[in-house]
This record gives structure tokens, C-alpha cells and sequence, in this order.
């Protein structure tokens, strides 16, 4: 299963594998990420989401295979790297720091300042009010961005780093289960966000246990299980049930 | 609040009926050393009159809380201070402040090293002590009378300690040239390092003939050490300080003698000094406390006139006070 | 699409004033304060010359150089490390600078080559940390011991006298109740505060010290931010050896165990979680200050050396205690 | 219904060794054991008498104290806090013993109250630490001063001669290469370690330390198990305070403040994480032996005692580079 | 919004307000959950859910108000208390210890020991294997019991905490979103899980944000809106777009 038009993908990951140990929590894993659309990827617990969502933000180098980012080989050797290159990731245990306030968090390694190299003076200013901006177009009820993270609700937290990821310019914004902690209205809200994005240009890879919400939003599904990637759907060609049962195993590839 | 009383770092100054109020600060109060020096300050002090306030480092390698300690009391109304400071120059803040002031400084043990009294503008009226490099010389003849010949190790304080160096320094002046030294190690002025340490030098050098111990806790470690390797009599050990319990050791034959430096009557003499140099007299720039070496045939004397030395010695500020 | 929707959390009432009060670094600031006043009011009592104006002036002097070293540990633990060697380091620095200055070097190239020795070691330590991934403990354990013996080698195990009018001066005139080493002190304190919470560096350190895995995540490299920390530690080691040598006049290479544990505690009494993520300047000066006012003030009202220190112990604990406030 | 669904992670091939090689405890204990090795390695080849009995058996007795204080530490790291104070108390104790024994209680008597005082001191750290709620390292930095200070006062800062055949018997005798003190550690080892694995007690000490909110959350006191750990620990170093008493056969209110940190060093080496949460008893007393092995060995080497600081900090830190095997 | 027959309530929460600083997250809420059925909490984020959570399994304790369990006032001031008591939780952050295995999580203050007091020591053959038995009945892949939690992946993790409170005899199961993290075959295996609790005559109160859930499982759903309990309902009588109303406002209790 290797991609198909190399010229055409944004990002194509070729018979990636990684272990932990003993855990080969990725095994020679090949998918494709089309510019402008909204993949999905689904799969079981532990069948190695996480783990590949973080071979491309940087965090883990895989054992072996490569992956493209733009045609160009992308060596992320940290989460900068992946950043500068144009990826956004909303990670699943949501990489925010708890005793920096909202507004810390949303421009952490990207902060806003006045001046030049290393006399730079912090706008904190201009971080609050864009900071109070993004919050507030996600409608999630975060009491304030000047208060610490530490105090938010799960859901408040999650609102965080989805307004963090989407809040700036990417190619590409990663979102490992946006909405699990997130309330109705909330969801709504964040699904209605992705398809923005999505209109604005940016991919999306949007991974979700919520199947409802893959059909609802998703272009392309991959479906990856005991750390392999087992099959790619186009959304318009497949149905729920076909999902599930690529996920189970009851249906092969 | 700085007291304009009494003036003049000389003798010559100040009201002569009023007795001089005396402040002291010391080295260390973690060694009986200097516990044994502010008993003879009180002790000096009782006598003359006066009530002197005393403070010491928390520890001796405490210089700069030494200097905290001296600028905290050099604000406050005293006439007199008496130093023994840790270092040469540690003091030079809190003396160029009594400087200012024109109080007396009466500097004991310890000397400040004149370059340093001299940036501060302060002449200390008298230096009363010994040297240590003269007591370490004693040991290291007590030594050379002790074995003529062979290999004999040094137990220092904590490196670089200024006491521990100079001691050592003339442990090894004094020494002939059969006798050498083959190894010197720290143990931190503690005496169950001292124990572990002369253990392992007793190991690496089986031939060894005396350890010379710069002060008499630590030696009281070696002591054990050469007991516990069986070696009692064998190996000859000399310490420095002579505290009591140092004495009945050498009584008893554990420790071969130990170079008593009297701490009690340098801090006697000391207050002594104050006393004199408020009634107006010229104190002598130098006096040489007693120092004398404890073997086991003087110990008896020893211990009986125990914090006092047993023999005859020079006390000029005694007799100005007479 | 503003915020219509914020219902929940109802609007506090005065935001500015009742966030401080619920901000736990507040409730700390308070504590180092409300026990460094307390301390004065009984040390006023029993002696009163302890606010005078030479004593207060002295205090300042002998503060100077533990603000300077806990300004530097608050970074470290700032990033939930320590810096165990910044006593030694000093003693190194401030032997580097005997030395130089027996070879007859200017003064002020011997204060630059404090500065050096002290930027080196501590480079030499985050770099351990960071690149050798070994923990912080155990790296500056090492290098406290290690800058000990470079200590005693380079002075041959002997104090050098460093006189110099300059230092001299330095050390003893100020400007008013301030001497200079005090002012230095403070300058340092004022652009620290700045650099930790109004620059970049500083947002990162406190995010490598709450969260590395997050401040990973955002692209921060927290290996440089070690290396970072413990290089401003060592620097203002560096610095206070300048300090200490022309606070003694001379350069001693026996160094000071207990310094290090106090500016830990100064830090601590400061209100800084060892835990790192979070850090005031303020809160370590004014800790740094309740050590040095105590033992002055114990000094002062005459308590008999065998009990200054159980007095430090119930005096720190106390402090502490106040510290319960915290959220 | 079993697990059939288990696909996802390939069985390990060989769980029970594959697993242990993976597990970051396995190489820290190894870690000091290796540094161990190699020290003695190195030792021998340039003395031969480092591995004469007499020589090992002087080490083993001298590491007894040291391995005892960190046993103590060990479980107040575990639980993510730190005891400053093991070696102030452990002096403490020794004196409350010499007083007791020119008083003329008998010497069973005697060595429980040294052990009471421990006991009581560590009990009064753990509530002050659980009740409280104050940072560890401040309270016990606090009682580290108050406990020196007791002992000053105590023993009117002088040593006490304690001459007794029994103590003196204990501390120079034992079983072959094997003196009673090294044995007692042994013995002492062998029930924390169970206590720490194979009880309740121990799990819940893990459990507290890896994550108070969850340990609080199933129902577990942390203020009890922190109360718990500094009373080990307090108890540890009372007991540590009679093996010093029959080691230099007096009692000195002198302590030695490089022994805590000492403490600290061997519980680290031994490969315990000093956030809390994991711990090992084998490894602290491996970490206790590499830091007596390399004063001994360097001693026995003739390595200048300006050096010596070096070498250790030199050795401290190679050793842990080690654990950088660690996951 | 009393309780209606004071001596059927398992759990009868009265008026119970509870403040973080200036942010109050509980307001007079006032529910009562009958023993035997599945109870529902519905809200959206930051709705104080959690919180009341963690008041009625003694983490928090009110500022005000009473709780009841079984009929007499609980003054739970230790989550030992609650346990004790007979309630077991399953909390939103998971409250597992990272450090320790598996089986020493599912056992953790509940350890199996061989012989008494303080001599007691552990039964680690017997929580192993007991532990294997406890995660087999979820289907989540685990990869060992032995294994520390640090390496889980996040629904993993969720499945072990499911597992502890389910694992022991209680009279109540609260499970704050347990469902959030997991795959389609694992929360079917939960909502199966929730379901037998019922059956043997536990209580469960149910935390979600997922409707069909609610609908699916619960027997009674309240509804929290801004720290206040604003409605009650029997899911028999009513719709997921009543519920939906309810929490956002737009219809008035
Ligand atoms: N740091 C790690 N160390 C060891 N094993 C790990 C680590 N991270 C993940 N794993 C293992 O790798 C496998 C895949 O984990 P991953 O987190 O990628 O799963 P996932 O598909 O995201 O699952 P979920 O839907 O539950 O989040 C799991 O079996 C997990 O135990
Ligand atoms: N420890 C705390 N300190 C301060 N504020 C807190 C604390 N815990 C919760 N809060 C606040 O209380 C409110 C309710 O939080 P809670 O966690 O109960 O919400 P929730 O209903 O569980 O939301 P979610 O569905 O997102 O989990 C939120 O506004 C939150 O910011
Ligand atoms: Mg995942
Ligand atoms: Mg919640």
C-alpha cells in the first residue's frame, strides 16, 4: 500500500516501524495525507495512533522507514522542527504546562514580543487579547486566560490545545481525539472548526474513536490495528460498518 | 547607636574609672578548642568585672558568618573587641568599621594578617596567642624524639583550613630528615573520618611509625585505629589542642602526647587586655601564650591544672593589671 | 464571535485584586515577608539596635552575596533541578581570582575571570544534565566536590590575601543605608525578575520546570534551557566569588558547605516549589534575607551559640509554616 | 472470557528476563554495581592491598553507618521528599546516649533512648511535614539545625568518652570478612526490602510517592505514609547513632554535615528517583559501598588530599553516566 | 429539587455549594440516585461535574449542604472514607500511579496479603492472577498485567481504571467519562460492564457527554448547567433533544 502520486501527497509515510522494547508499537506503517482534506485515522486502544501522531510532531524518530513531508524527507528531530515546518499537533494528554496561565500555554514557543534577539520583551498585552479571541470562538467556557491551566475542567483543557493548534498558520494540524472530553455543544463547535480549516486550505488528521463524527466530517480513513496500518477508505466509498469491521479484524484490508 | 564613649585603638584613650565593655568573637563552637577559649574569656572577664558578650562562627570554615557576626557587634556600644579570626583577612570589614569607630581590638590566637589590618586602617592594641606553625614545630620534634627515624603520616582538618595548615606546616619543620612524612590526609576535623581514614593509611603504609593529628578529637580516632589494628605503642600518635580528654588518653598510654595550646588562658589574657587597655595602660604589641607538650610522664600535672597549664609562663597583661 | 456564553464561572467581582490573592506565588511572597517582619518586630523588641542604622546597613552588606547565589538556584529549580555546587563554584571563582591576581593581572580582568570560571562549571554542569541525561543531584554532588579540589589545588590549599582599595571600597561604602554589594545584589534581582517573566528565556524555563513533555510538545528544548539555568547559576556563583573575596579579603579555597543548602532554603522560603514550573524573584531575596536577618539578629540579642541553631531551625520552620497558606 | 483478543503487543519472547533487562531499575542497581566493579578493578591494579581481607573488612565496617543512614533515605526519596536532617540526628542520638551513659543508665537503656530520639525526631519531621504541609526539604533543613543544636546543648558542646567492652567489642569483631556493624546493615537491608516490596506498607509508600492525588484518591493516608517514612528514617539514624558511638568509642556534637549529602549521593547512585515513586534498597547500599570504596581507594593510593575532591566528584559523576541506560 | 422518599435514596445530595477561590463550581445542587439504576450526569464543560464527583467520593469536601448515602448524613473527609463506605470511582484523570504495574494499581489499598497486621506480607502470585481475570473481561488489550501503567496507551489506561472500580463490591460505581478514550470495541464492552453492575444490584453514576450513551444506559439523567443542578429527568420521558436544551439553556428545567 504505498501512495500512489508521490508529487501529490502532502505527507506520505512509507514502511514506518518503531518499538518500545519490546512493544513494536508501529510496524511498517505506509499512509498518505492529501492537502486540503480531512483524514481520518481510527483503530482499537494501543494500536499505535499516538504512537505514529507523534512520529510526525517530532517527539519519537521511527526504527526504520521514512516519512515525506511536502515531497521533501522530513527528519523531524524534535517537535521544533515539525513546528517550523508548518505541523500542528493537539496531542492526546494534551501537552499543556498546568501552572502556566491559558494564554501562556496558547503561545508557548511562540510567544509575541517587542524588540529584537535577546532584549526581547515579552507583549503580554497583545498575547492576552489574541489569546481571549481564540478562546472565545470556540465558545468552551474557560473562566479566564489569565487564570492557570491547573484549574480548568478536562473539557477546558482540551478547548486550550485545539485553539492552540488551529490558532496558528500550519499545513498540517494533527488532532488526536479533539472531542473526547469535550461537551455538545463544544464538539460542535470544535467539528465546525475542522471543517474550517479545511476550507481555509489547511489538512486536517483528525483521529477519533467517535465513528459517527468520522463519516460526519472525514475525506479518507485509515484504519490501523496492532500497530499496523490495514486499510484506507475514501469516506464517500465505505460505511460504518465496513470501519468496524476492518477495526475488529473481522474484515481483512 | 555607635558608641562615641570610649575612642582611640590605644591605650591612651577612654575614661579610666569606667571598666571596658567587651565584645569577643571566635572561631567555632563545634570545638571543645574554642569552648575552652570563651570559658577563659568569662573566666578573664568575672575577674576584671566585666560582662562580656561572646560570639563565635557556626563553624571553622564559617568565614563569612564570622564577619557577618563581628560587623553585627561593631554597630553596638562595646569598647573593646576581642578576634580570632578564621582566616587572615576574614575579619578586614568588621576591623575597618571598629577602625572608624576607634575602639580598642585586642586580636587573639588567630593573627590578622597585617596587609589585611592595614587596608582596613586598624592596628590591633595586642596580638596574644601562639603560633601555630610553633606548636606544629614542637610535635614534629616530639616526633623525631619519639621514633629518630621512619615514616609517620599527617591527619589534617578539612583542606585548606588555615589552623590545620600552618600546624601541619611546622609538624613538618620540625621534623630531621630520617623521619618522613608519607602521606597527609583530610578528615574534615571529625573524628570518625579520622578513624577511617588513618585505618586506611595504616593499610597502605604497614611500616608507618606515628601519625601526627592536627587537633586532639580527630587524634583520639587515630587512636582507636592504631588500637584496632593492634598497633598500640607501635605507632606513635601526637596530637594538637590538649582538651581534657586528650590528656587522660596520654595518661593512659593511648595517645603519645599531644601539644597543649591552652585556649583558656589566651582567652583570660585577652579580657585582660580590655581591662588594661580601659585603665590606660600601654598593652605590648606581642605576647606569646604558653604552649607546652603533654607526654604521658607530665600528664598527671597536666590534667590536674587542666584548663590552666601546669608550668610556669609570662603573663605581661597580668602584671599591667597588678 | 465574541464571548457570549461565558455564564459558569461567574464574573469575579475584582478580578485583579482577588486573582493575586488566590495566586499562590502571592500567598508565598507574603509568607518570606510576613516572617522577615516578624523577625524584626521581635529583634527590635529585645535589642534596640536593630533597626539602627549601621545594623540595618550591615544586614544589607551580609545579604548581598546569598541573594545573588539563590537569585541563580531559583533558575535552576525553576526547572524542577538544583544546583548543589554554587558554593563551591563560588570558592573556585573567587580562588581563580586569587590566583590572577598574585600573577599581577588587573583587577578587572581577575573579576572576568571569576565570571568565566563560574560560566564554565556551570555549563559544564547542564550540559551534563542535559546531554549526559544524568540528574541534576548527582551532577552538581559532583562538580560541588570537583570545583572543591579544583579550589584547593589551584590555591595550593592556602588563603590568598587580595587587597585592593578598590574591593575595599566595594565592599564597605554603598550609597546611604545600601552599600554596593547590596545594589548589585538588587540590580541583578530587577533584571532577573524581567528576564523570567517578561522574555521568552523565562516563559520557557518555567514551562521546561512545570511540564517538560509539554514544553517538548511545543518545540521548547529543554536541553537548552538546563544548559541555560545552570549557566546563569554559575555565573552569579562566579559573580558572588568577586564578592566573597572582597568581602574577606582574600581568596579561601575552604569553601562553605552550609551556603549552598541556605540558598536552597532561601529559595524555598521563597515560596518556590522544588518541583519546578513555578518561581518569583522577590520571594527568594526576601528568604535570603530572613536567613541573614536571623542569624544577625541571634547574634545581636546575645543567644549563646549552642542554641542559634536550634533557634535558626524553629525560626525556618516557622517561617515555613506560614508557607500552609498556600493553595 | 479470556483474553483472546491479545494481538496488539507480540508476546515477548522471553518475558521474565527480556523484562527485567527493560526495566529501568535493573540497570540502575546495575549501574552502581558496575561503578563498583570498576572501582575495585582500578583500585587493585594500583595498590594490591585494596582487596587484602583486612582491607575489605574495614571498608564493609566503615560503609555500615553510611549504608544504614541511606536504608533511611531511601524510603523518605521514595516518597518524593528528602530528610536533610539523618546525619544532625544521628549525631543527636549519639549524644543523647553519651549523656545517658555518664548518667549511668545501663547500655540496653542507653541505646534505646538513642533510638527514641531518632524515632521521636523523625515522627516530629514526618507530622510537621504530613500536618503541616510544609515542603520537606525546609522542615528538615529546619531540624537539621535544631537537631546540631540539641546536641550542643546536650553535650555542652564537649565529646563524651562512652568506654564499653560490649560496644567496643560490636564495632571491631564479627563473623570472618564480615563485621557485626556491616552484618546489622545487612540484616537491616534485608527487612526493608521486604518491607518495601512484599507489604502493603511499601506499596503504598510507592504508590504515595508516584502520585499522591491517586494513592489519595484509593483511600491511602499520605499523611500517614510520610509520617511513616521519616520515622524510619528518624529510627535508622538513631540506631546509626550508637553504631557511631561504638565506632570512636565517644560521642561529638560535631557533626559531620557532608554525611547527608552523602546520603543523598548513594541513594541517587543506587538508582532512585528522587521525584519519588520508584525505589530499590540493593542499590543505595551498592551506592553506599562505591562512595566508602573510593575514599578508602584513593587513600590507600596516596592520592593528595587536594585531589581527592577531585577524584570523587570525577568518579560521582562517570558512575552516573551509567544510568543513562536507564529507559 | 428535594428528594422525593428520603428512605429510598442510595445517595441524596442536599443544597451542597462549593467554592475554588472566586470560582464557584457547585451551587445549591440537589440529586438523589436510587439504588439499582444507572444515573446519569449530563452537562457541559466545566458544568462542575467532576467536582461533584469528587465531593461524594470524599476528595472535596462542601462548603456547604449534606450529602446522605444509605439514609445517613456521609461526612466523607478521606476517599478511604467513601471507599470504605461502599463507593467506588472512577475519576476523570484516572488517578492511577504511572510507576506501578498493573495489578499493583487495580489492588492498589486493597492488596491481598498473606498472614496478619503488620506482618502481613503480599499475595503477588494471587493479584496477579486475579488482575488478568479483571482486565480479560474488558477485551482491552493490556499488553501485561505486569507492566507498568507508564507504558499504557491512553485508553488502556482508561480500561485499568475501570477495571478497579468495578472489580470490587460497592453499593455505587461513579465513572467520570469512562467511555471518552475508548474504541468501539471496548466501550461496548463498558457499556456492557455498566449494564451488569445494574444487574447484580449495583448503583452506577454515569458521567458522559456521549447522548446515545445516556439514552442507551441510564435509567435517570440530571442535568448540571453552570454549577447548578438544573433539571431531573426519567430517560423514559424525555428525548436526547430535550436533554441537549436543558444543557445549554435553551429550555429553562
Ligand atoms: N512510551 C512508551 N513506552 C512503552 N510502550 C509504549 C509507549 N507509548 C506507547 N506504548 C505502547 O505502544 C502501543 C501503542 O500505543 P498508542 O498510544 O500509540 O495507542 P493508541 O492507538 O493511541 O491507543 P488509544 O486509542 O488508546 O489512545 C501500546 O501497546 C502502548 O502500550
Ligand atoms: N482545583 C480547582 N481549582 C480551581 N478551580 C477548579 C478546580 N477544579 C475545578 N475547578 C473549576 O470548577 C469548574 C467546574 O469544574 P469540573 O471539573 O467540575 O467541570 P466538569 O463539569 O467536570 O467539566 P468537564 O466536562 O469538562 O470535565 C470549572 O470552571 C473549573 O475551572
Ligand atoms: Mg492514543
Ligand atoms: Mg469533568
Amino acid at each position: 500500500m504505498t501512495a500512489t502520486t508521490v508529487t501529490h501527497d502532502l505527507v506520505s509515510v512509507e514502511n514506518v516501524s518503531l518499538s518500545f522494547g519490546s512493544v513494536r508499537a508501529l510496524r511498517d506503517v505506509s499512509l498518505t495525507l492529501q492537502p486540503g482534506e480531512i483524514t481520518a485515522l481510527v483503530g482499537d486502544n494501543g494500536a499505535g495512533k499516538s504512537t505514529l501522531v507523534r512520529c510526525l510532531s517530532g517527539i519519537h524518530r521511527p526504527d526504520d522507514g521514512t516519512v515525506r513531508f511536502d515531497g521533501q524527507p522530513a527528519h523531524f528531530s524534535t517537535p521544533e522542527d515539525a513546528r517550523n515546518a508548518g505541523i500542528e499537533t493537539v496531542h492526546q494528554n494534551l501537552a499543556l504546562v498546568e501552572d502556566l496561565t491559558v494564554w501562556q500555554n496558547l503561545f508557548l514557543n511562540r510567544e509575541i514580543v517587542h524588540g529584537f534577539g535577546p532584549l526581547a520583551i515579552l507583549d503580554k498585552r497583545a498575547m492576552k487579547r489574541e489569546a481571549q479571541r481564540m478562546v472565545s470562538t470556540l465558545a468552551v467556557n474557560v473562566p479566564s486566560v489569565t487564570s492557570t491551566v491547573r484549574r480548568l475542567s478536562g473539557g477546558q483543557r482540551q478547548a486550550v490545545s485545539i485553539c492552540r493548534a488551529a490558532g496558528f498558520s500550519s499545513k498540517l494540524v494533527i488532532m488526536d481525539e479533539p472531542t473526547a472530553a469535550l461537551g455538545v455543544q463544544e464538539t460542535e463547535r470544535v467539528e465546525k472548526l475542522i471543517t474550517k480549516l479545511r476550507e481555509d486550505g489547511h489538512a486536517v488528521l483528525l483521529i477519533s474513536h467517535n465513528f459517527a463524527q468520522v463519516m460526519r466530517l472525514a475525506d479518507h480513513v485509515w484504519v490501523m490495528r496492532a500497530g499496523r496500518c490495514v486499510a484506507g477508505r475514501r469516506i464517500a466509498q465505505t460505511t460504518g460498518e465496513e470501519i468496524v469491521a476492518l477495526i475488529t479484524g473481522a474484515q481483512q484490508s | 547607636a555607635c558608641g562615641s564613649s570610649s575612642s582611640g585603638s590605644g591605650p591612651a584613650s577612654g575614661d579610666p574609672a569606667k571598666p571596658a565593655k567587651v565584645a569577643a568573637v571566635i572561631k567555632g563552637l563545634d570545638n571543645p578548642f574554642f569552648q575552652t577559649m570563651e570559658d577563659g574569656i568569662k573566666a578573664g572577664a568575672s575577674t576584671a568585672g566585666i560582662d562580656p558578650t561572646i560570639q563565635a562562627a557556626n563553624s571553622i570554615t564559617d568565614t563569612t558568618g564570622q564577619a557577618d557576626k563581628l560587623t553585627a557587634l561593631a554597630g553596638q556600644d562595646f569598647s573593646c573587641y576581642v578576634v580570632n579570626p578564621i582566616t587572615g583577612t576574614n575579619l578586614v570589614q568588621g576591623l575597618a568599621k571598629l577602625a572608624a569607630a576607634k575602639k580598642t581590638i585586642v586580636n587573639i590566637d588567630s593573627p590578622v594578617e597585617e596587609e589585611a589590618a592595614q587596608a582596613a586602617g586598624a592596628t590591633p592594641a595586642t596580638y596574644i596567642g601562639t603560633d601555630n606553625v610553633a606548636a606544629g614545630r614542637l610535635a614534629g620534634q616530639e616526633m623525631v624524639k619519639q621514633i629518630t627515624s621512619g615514616e609517620v603520616a599527617v591527619i589534617g582538618g578539612t583542606s585548606g583550613d588555615v589552623t590545620s595548615g600552618k600546624r601541619v606546616e611546622g609538624f613538618t619543620s620540625g621534623l630531621s630528615s630520617s623521619v618522613k612524612v608519607v602521606q597527609e590526609v583530610a578528615a574534615d576535623w571529625n573524628r570518625e573520618k579520622a578513624l577511617t581514614q588513618a585505618t586506611t593509611v595504616l593499610r597502605a603504609h604497614p611500616d608507618l611509625k606515628g601519625f601526627y593529628v592536627a587537633n586532639d578529637d580527630m587524634a583520639l580516632g587515630v587512636v582507636r585505629a592504631v588500637e584496632n589494628a593492634g598497633k598500640t605503642g607501635d605507632v606513635k600518635v601526637i596530637g594538637t589542642d590538649g582538651v581534657e580528654e586528650a590528656l587522660t588518653s596520654v595518661k593512659d598510654g593511648g595517645l603519645t602526647a599531644t601539644v597543649a595550646q591552652y585556649p583558656y588562658t589566651i582567652g583570660e589574657m585577652g579580657v585582660e587586655a580590655c581591662a588594661a587597655a580601659a585603665a590606660g595602660k600601654t598593652l605590648p604589641t606581642t605576647v606569646n601564650a604558653p604552649v607546652e607538650l603533654v607526654t604521658q610522664d607530665v600528664a598527671d600535672q597536666a590534667l590536674k591544672a587542666t584548663p590552666k597549664p601546669f608550668g610556669d609562663y609570662e603573663d605581661p597583661i597580668a602584671d599591667l593589671l597588678k | 464571535m465574541t464571548a457570549t456564553t461565558v455564564e459558569a464561572p461567574p464574573a469575579p467581582p475584582a478580578p485583579a485584586r482577588s486573582q493575586r490573592l488566590r495566586d499562590p506565588a502571592f500567598w508565598a511572597d507574603w509568607a518570606a515577608l510576613v516572617g522577615l517582619i516578624g523577625l524584626t518586630i521581635v529583634f527590635q523588641a529585645l535589642n534596640s539596635t536593630f533597626l539602627s542604622y549601621g545594623n540595618v546597613q550591615s544586614i544589607l552588606v551580609a545579604a548581598a552575596i546569598l541573594i545573588i547565589l539563590s537569585i541563580g538556584q531559583t533558575f535552576t529549580i525553576a526547572t524542577g533541578g538544583i544546583d548543589l555546587s554554587v558554593a563551591s563554584v563560588m570558592t573556585f571563582a573567587a580562588c581563580a581570582f586569587g590566583w590572577a591576581f598574585t600573577q599581577g593581572w588587573a583587577l578587572p580582568l581577575c573579576m572576568v575571570l571569576a565570571v568565566v570560571t563560574g560560566l564554565v562549571f556551570g555549563a559544564v554542569n547542564g550540559a551534563l544534565i542535559a546531554k549526559g541525561r544524568i540528574p541534576d543531584f548527582v551532577v552538581t554532588l559532583g562538580s560541588l566536590s570537583a570545583a572543591s579540589g579544583l579550589a584547593l589545588i589551584l590555591a595550593d590549599g592556602k588563603p590568598t590575601t587580595v587587597i585592593s582599595p578598590f574591593l575595599l571600597k566595594f565592599s564597605t561604602r554603598g550609597i546611604g543605608l545600601f552599600g554596593w554589594t547590596f545594589l548589585l545584589a538588587v540590580v541583578i534581582a530587577v533584571i532577573t525578575h524581567v528576564v523570567l517573566f517578561n522574555t521568552r528565556f523565562g516563559t520557557h524555563v518555567l514551562a521546561a520546570g512545570g511540564s517538560p513533555e509539554a514544553a517538548t510538545a511545543t518545540g521548547i528544548s529543554t536541553a537548552r534551557i538546563k544548559i541555560a539555568v545552570y549557566t546563569v547559576s554559575g555565573v552569579l556563583a562566579g559573580l558572588s566569588g568577586i564578592l566573597l573575596v572582597a568581602r574577606i579579603g582574600a581568596s579561601s579555597p575552604a569553601a562553605d558547605t552550609t551556603m549552598t543548602l541556605n540558598t536552597v532554603a532561601a529559595v524555598v522560603l521563597g515560596g518556590v516549589s522544588l518541583l519546578g514550573g513555578r518561581a518569583t524573584i522577590v520571594g527568594p531575596v526576601l528568604g535570603a534575607l530572613v536567613l541573614t536577618v536571623l542569624v544577625n539578629g541571634l547574634t545581636l540579642v546575645g543567644v549563646s551559640q549552642f542554641y542559634q541553631p536550634l533557634a535558626v531551625g524553629i525560626v525556618v520552620v516557622l517561617a515555613a509554616l506560614l508557607m500552609r497558606f498556600q493553595k
